[in-house]
């Protein structure tokens, strides 16, 4: 799922300067299971921004949302519909796909990102997130034991590991972290399919999905 | 601040804290009018939103009162509560607030005296201020 | 005029090779310098390109001047910092100029550079960029246009005998081998055992390809704990690192040299390698001594 | 609104009760206000009873001493007047207020009253329901732990299974030669309870069988069993683990590899038993304790144990080298007090003996600290001391109920508030070596509490819970299985809905009440019934209207 990440509270600040009211919209999807932009992540920003706006005295009404799903446009109007009449400036607390398709529907008001999107990934633990896809839209996955080399390896080499690894098997740029190869090396080894990674491969096709990527279902 | 008093808000849990505050009071051990206790099941139940909008509705300094490191009747409620306040700390921080005004605590239920002097720290504290 | 090191290679039986760190600027005066200084004491000369992803005067100008200067460069191309299109026409442009050995690399992360928010590229890996010689070598570009006008590299690649864990570094060591590759220049060895090893994997080659080892001079305790922590691929083992640091004040560096001849000289006795590449890595001017501590 | 107020018998001086009466009862939500002496006596519940029953009041507000004190007495008196008693708020007027300083407190008493309104506007009624649980229980592990527990739970008439991975019942009971101390000897009691099981039609034995797998919450645990080839799945309401300990010679712990002259205790018991088909009587055997773990008080007991064995059966000289020994358990001091006058000797060292051999013996070197100089002692035989480990899969097994255990290894690490046998999951008890007690009369204790802990959970059949006090909204939530990790009592799942739908679910009867869970909640799913964020909010929010007013 899409992994996000709230920017610092001095960003959003300079971002909406001189308006006076405005509207701090969450997600209920990516961002909620994330801990970024939920309904709670929603009222700790509209809190700070209270907070901030007593303090120096000028006066800021902060209205709070949430849409199920900020990507979509039907559920976008539905929740926003009325609330958005007399609101100078929208505050989304959406992935970036959530931010544009307001932007998209109320073209006449100014909409912010308050979080930044990261990258696509799984939980490892409760509260930590890794990435593990890069959407390249050329999955190499089936040769490499279910590890992706394209993301998890830091230079997405796709022949081994580079020779700047690490005592123990961890990265060049960051000692905390496994470098993706040996990671692949040892699990081949364990299914005895070490043939995968002998294997030459070729360089890869960085045009597979002409950017900006669209897909269109055959149906449709 | 809409008024700027010095109130203190502590979130107390009432395994621990709650009582602690009850035998401050029951030896007379006097602490100042601005303390409002709030009763809490147990110190991880108090979230950030808690902290910010006490800051919000005047207050000058939270507390957050748990039971001892490894007594906790519900095992790990002290610790997240500790993680949290540094998270709210770090919040208050952006927002210009001294993080000191908010503060971890962890009291046995007959701490009494403890109660009262880590209130006396966080009056020094929005003093200073 | 320097011997092709295509010929170095097959005739001589200890081949030494050393390294050019260029300017980060482009006064190229004191690199020019270096390269009288060694043009004629070694066999070949390396020149990095943005070692360490550090951003530099470029290796194919250097390599052009140690041309014009009579020695023999050796051009190295990291992945990092072109696309294919780009390093196959700085291979064109670098073999009609006369300059005919490469070193294919991969390349260190702009995260260890002092360019960090750089965009890395990687089109390409070490292994990619070998094939990619060997087809210019063949007369036609990387999709198979026909070239008016080919090249004939002698070709390089890099390894590390001191990695852990080493199977797959072997692995990847293998795709080189299996690519086609006349010379081989290693990572900084300091543990000979490891080198033992990693040559004992070299036998099937029987003596095609020459595998230099590779030295890094050690100027002090300090920065031989600064490398093992922040320059990738390098580990010092604590017993050098002890050994550097009761070197008395200021001795560090002719101690380092002193290590770095004990290994040379170590590594020619006891045929282990093929040669060896020094790197002196910004003091060029004491790979002289080196080579003298070694009794080359 | 109902508010009665309550000046203890009119010593709370600095509170001008009529002023607080009188503020706040302009307010249209306040139905009355009482001022009473004494709520908590005779006459001041029939004032709240009078006024209950003639009012119609739906929240009731009570301003007096401290909850911890009458909480439970106003419960359970608005339950007899069918009032809901999660309607009920109340602020502690007196320990946390009027006691607090000499002055007038009334200002702060009105604030305490407001909070306590604030909260009581936005309380949710919460029924109480009883949910009918399984009586059965669980044992898990056969030994004198698992089998004392299934006796005693079936003499209270509840049926229990146990589940031993050995073949035969007795664990360490079959290891060990003799209880010096207590007159049976363990081989009477093993046999007598093995008997009493059999007989008992309360006890289904499954032998060499396994858990493979644990599901479910208190009063419905769904286990999974693997008896020989066949796999099958029961129900439970409640598990006693009483999976005892493995003892083990760490080589670490002594420079010589165990085996030829060292021997374990259990060895040495195997040669009691038949002392007659010893090649050659050993002349001298040596004890060894304290060098690998100072705390355990198992070494010095079968130390003792075997020490006047020897001495009885073989009559070799007998050397205990130890640290300091642990007598402090029941009867260990006779045993320690005979030993010596059957002419043990004992030996007392500060660093760790040299072991090492000498001529086909084992020499022990030590400085002994009351006669002051170096011993050197060979012996034909020296007993190791072992170190007492958890079985092999603990591990495996407390990471799937998500047990927390100690730097050792063995279960119930958890702190001082929960009685010694239950655990952070309601419904589970851990008794016996597998918590880290190894000796007889520590698990007996262990082994009374569980009882009593799965009897009064599951005698009726039925448990009463509060229904719903915590819970999912399955609208909103995500399941994005936080509070599934956090819930220290592992009281939260993920269920399939009608709707297919995977949502989170907290059961009610496992669940106690911390609130961790709807903290963490991202998105805002848990509602926590007289905790809730709008309640903890308004109370908040009641602190913060008598600043705008000042």
């Amino acid at each position: 799922m899409i992994i996000a990440e709230r920017k610092p509270f001095e960003e959003i600040k300079n971002m909406i300067v001189g308006y006076k009211r405005i509207l701090v919209v969450g997600c209920r999807t990516c961002v909620t299971i994330c801990w970024a932009g939920g309904e709670k992540e929603v009222g700790i920003l509209s809190s700070q921004l209270r907070l901030q706006s007593s303090r120096n005295g000028d006066e800021l009404s902060i209205l709070e949302a949430t849409v199920e799903r900020q990507c979509e446009k039907e559920m976008v109007t539905q929740e926003l519909g009325d609330k958005v009449q007399d609101i100078e400036a929208i505050l989304s607390m959406g992935c970036g796909v959530g931010v544009q398709t307001i932007a998209e529907i109320y073209e006449e008001k100014p909409v912010f990102p308050a979080l930044n999107t990261t990258f696509v990934g799984m939980p490892e633990k409760e509260g930590l997130w890794i990435e593990t896809c890069g959407a390249c839209g050329d999955c190499f996955l089936d040769r490499t034991g279910g590890i992706c080399p394209v993301v998890r390896c830091a230079k997405g080499l796709l022949n081994g590991p580079c020779g700047g690894t690490r005592r123990g098997g961890k990265c060049e740029i960051d000692p905390e972290k496994d470098c993706a190869w040996v990671l692949i090396y040892r699990r081949l080894e364990k299914q005895g399919r070490l043939d995968l990674m002998r294997k030459y491969y070729e360089a890869k096709n960085y045009r597979k999905v002409k950017r900006p990527g669209k897909i269109e279902a055959l149906e449709a | 601040m809409n008024v700027d008093n010095n109130k203190i808000v502590a979130f107390c849990c009432a395994n621990s804290a709650y009582q602690a505050a009850d035998k401050a009071g029951k030896m007379r051990l006097c602490y100042p009018d601005n303390v409002r206790i709030i009763r809490v099941p147990c110190a991880g139940r108090v979230d950030v939103v808690h902290i910010l909008k006490a800051f919000e509705k005047g207050a000058a300094g939270v507390l957050v009162m748990g039971c001892q490191e490894g007594a906790c009747q519900h095992l790990t409620g002290n610790t997240r509560a500790k993680e949290r306040l540094k998270y709210a700390g770090d919040l208050l921080k952006e927002v210009g607030i001294d993080r000191e005004r908010v503060k971890m605590v962890n009291l046995a239920p007959d701490m009494a005296q403890k109660f009262i002097c880590e209130i006396e720290v966080m009056m020094e504290k929005i003093k200073e201020a | 005029m320097a011997k092709p090191f295509r010929e170095t290679l097959k005739k001589k039986d200890f081949i030494v090779t050393a390294e050019a760190g260029p300017v980060k600027g482009s006064n190229v005066t004191n690199m020019i310098e270096h390269i009288e200084l060694l043009k004629d004491k070694v066999d070949g000369l390396n020149v990095t390109d943005n070692q360490s992803a550090v951003m530099r005067y470029p290796s194919l100008g250097t390599c052009l001047l140690v041309k014009e200067h009579g020695g023999e460069p050796i051009l190295q191309i990291t992945c990092r910092d072109r696309n294919r299109l780009a390093i196959q026409a700085d291979l064109l442009f670098a073999y009609s100029r006369g300059i005919d050995n490469v070193l294919c690399l991969t390349g260190d992360s702009v995260d260890v550079g002092d360019h960090k928010e750089a965009k890395p590229v990687f089109d390409l890996d070490s292994v990619q960029l070998i094939h990619l010689v060997h087809s210019l070598n063949s007369g036609k570009d990387m999709v198979g246009n026909e070239l008016d006008g080919g090249v004939d590299y002698c070709i390089g690649a890099s390894a590390t005998p001191s990695a852990d864990p080493i199977e797959p570094q072997l692995i990847k060591f293998d795709k080189k081998l299996d690519a086609g590759v006349d010379f081989v220049q290693t990572q900084a060895v300091y543990d000979l055992d490891e080198l033992k090893r990693f040559m004992e994997h070299t036998r099937r080659m029987d003596g095609k390809v020459k595998i230099l080892a590779g030295i890094v001079l050690l100027v002090g305790a300090r920065m031989a704990m600064w490398m093992n922590d922040n320059v990738p691929g390098i580990f010092v083992p604590q017993h050098f690192i002890d050994e550097m640091a009761e070197a008395p004040k200021g001795k560090g560096v002719s101690r380092g040299i002193e290590i770095a001849g004990r290994l040379v000289r170590q590594i020619k006795k006891e045929k282990i390698c093929d040669g060896v590449h020094i790197m002196a890595i910004g003091r060029e001017e004491r790979v002289p001594d080196i080579l003298e501590a070694a009794g080359i | 609104m109902g508010i009665f107020l309550c000046d203890c018998g009119g010593s709370l001086k600095n509170i001008d009760f009529p002023k607080i009466s009188g503020d706040l009862e302009k307010l249209e939500d306040v139905a009355f206000i009482d001022i009473s002496h004494s709520l908590c006596l005779e006459e001041g519940e029939k004032a709240i009873t009078s006024r209950i029953l003639s009012e119609n009041i739906n929240r009731v507000v009570i301003a007096a001493c401290s909850p911890e004190l009458r909480e439970h007495k106003f419960v359970r008196l608005l339950e007899g007047l069918r009032f809901n008693p999660s309607l009920l708020s109340l602020a502690n007027i007196r320990e946390q207020c009027s006691w607090t300083r000499e002055g007038d407190v009334t200002e702060k008493a009105t604030e305490l009253i407001r909070m306590a309104m604030g909260k009581a506007r936005l309380l949710q009624p919460v029924e109480r329901e009883s949910v009918s649980v399984n009586k059965e229980v669980l044992v898990l592990g056969g030994g004198f732990s698992g089998m004392k527990s299934a006796l005693e739970l079936s003499r209270l008439g509840i049926r229990t299974t146990i589940v031993e991975g050995k073949s035969t019942l007795g664990g360490k009971l079959k290891e060990v030669e003799g209880f010096y101390g207590l007159k049976t000897s363990p081989k009477q009691m093993l046999d007598s309870m093995i008997t009493a099981i059999e007989k008992d039609n309360n006890i289904e034995v499954l032998t060499s069988a396994e858990v493979t797998r644990v599901r479910g919450e208190v009063g419905d645990f769904d286990i999974t069993i693997r008896g020989g080839r066949k796999e099958f799945s029961l129900s439970f309401g409640a598990i006693i683990f009483a999976t005892g300990y493995r003892t083990e010679i760490l080589p670490q712990d002594f420079e010589l590899k165990p085996g030829g002259n060292i021997i374990s205790q259990l060895d040495l018991v195997e040669m009691l038993r038949a002392p007659e088909k010893l090649k050659r009587r050993p002349e001298t055997i040596g004890f060894i304790l304290d060098v690998c773990d100072e705390n355990s008080r198992l070494p010095t007991l079968s130390s003792l144990n075997n020490a006047l064995a020897v001495r009885e059966k073989l009559g070799s000289e007998v050397y205990v080298f130890c640290k300091n020994l642990k007598v402090d358990s029941e009867g260990a001091e006779e045993l320690y007090r005979e030993a010596r006058n059957r002419g043990v000797v004992f030996l007392k060292f500060d660093e760790p003996p040299q072991i090492y051999c000498e001529d086909g013996r084992v020499a022990i070197e030590a400085k002994d600290v009351l006669l002051g100089e170096e011993v050197v002692l060979p012996c034909d035989l020296l007993v190791a001391e072992e170190r007492a480990l958890p079985p092999e899969g603990t591990k495996g097994l407390s990471s799937m109920l998500n047990i927390g255990t100690d730097f050792q290894g063995f279960y119930q690490d958890e702190n001082v508030h929960l009685y010694s046998a239950a655990s952070a999951r309601k419904g589970m008890f851990f008794v016996g070596g597998c918590r880290g007690n190894l000796d007889l009369r520590r698990a007996l204790t262990d082994i009374a509490s569980a009882v009593m802990g799965s009897y009064s959970l599951l005698a009726l059949g039925e448990a009463v819970v509060e229904v719903e006090k915590v819970r999912v909204d399955p609208e909103k939530c995500r399941a994005c299985l936080t509070c599934i990790r956090v819930c220290p009592h592992g009281a939260v799942q993920l269920v399939r809905l009608d709707t297919e739908k995977e949502v989170a679910q907290i059961y009610d009867l496992a669940c106690d009440g911390c609130g961790i869970c709807s903290a963490l909640c991202p998105a805002k799913a848990i509602d926590f019934k007289g905790y809730a964020d709008e309640q903890i909010l308004a109370e908040v929010e009641a602190m913060g209207e008598t600043n705008e007013r000042r």
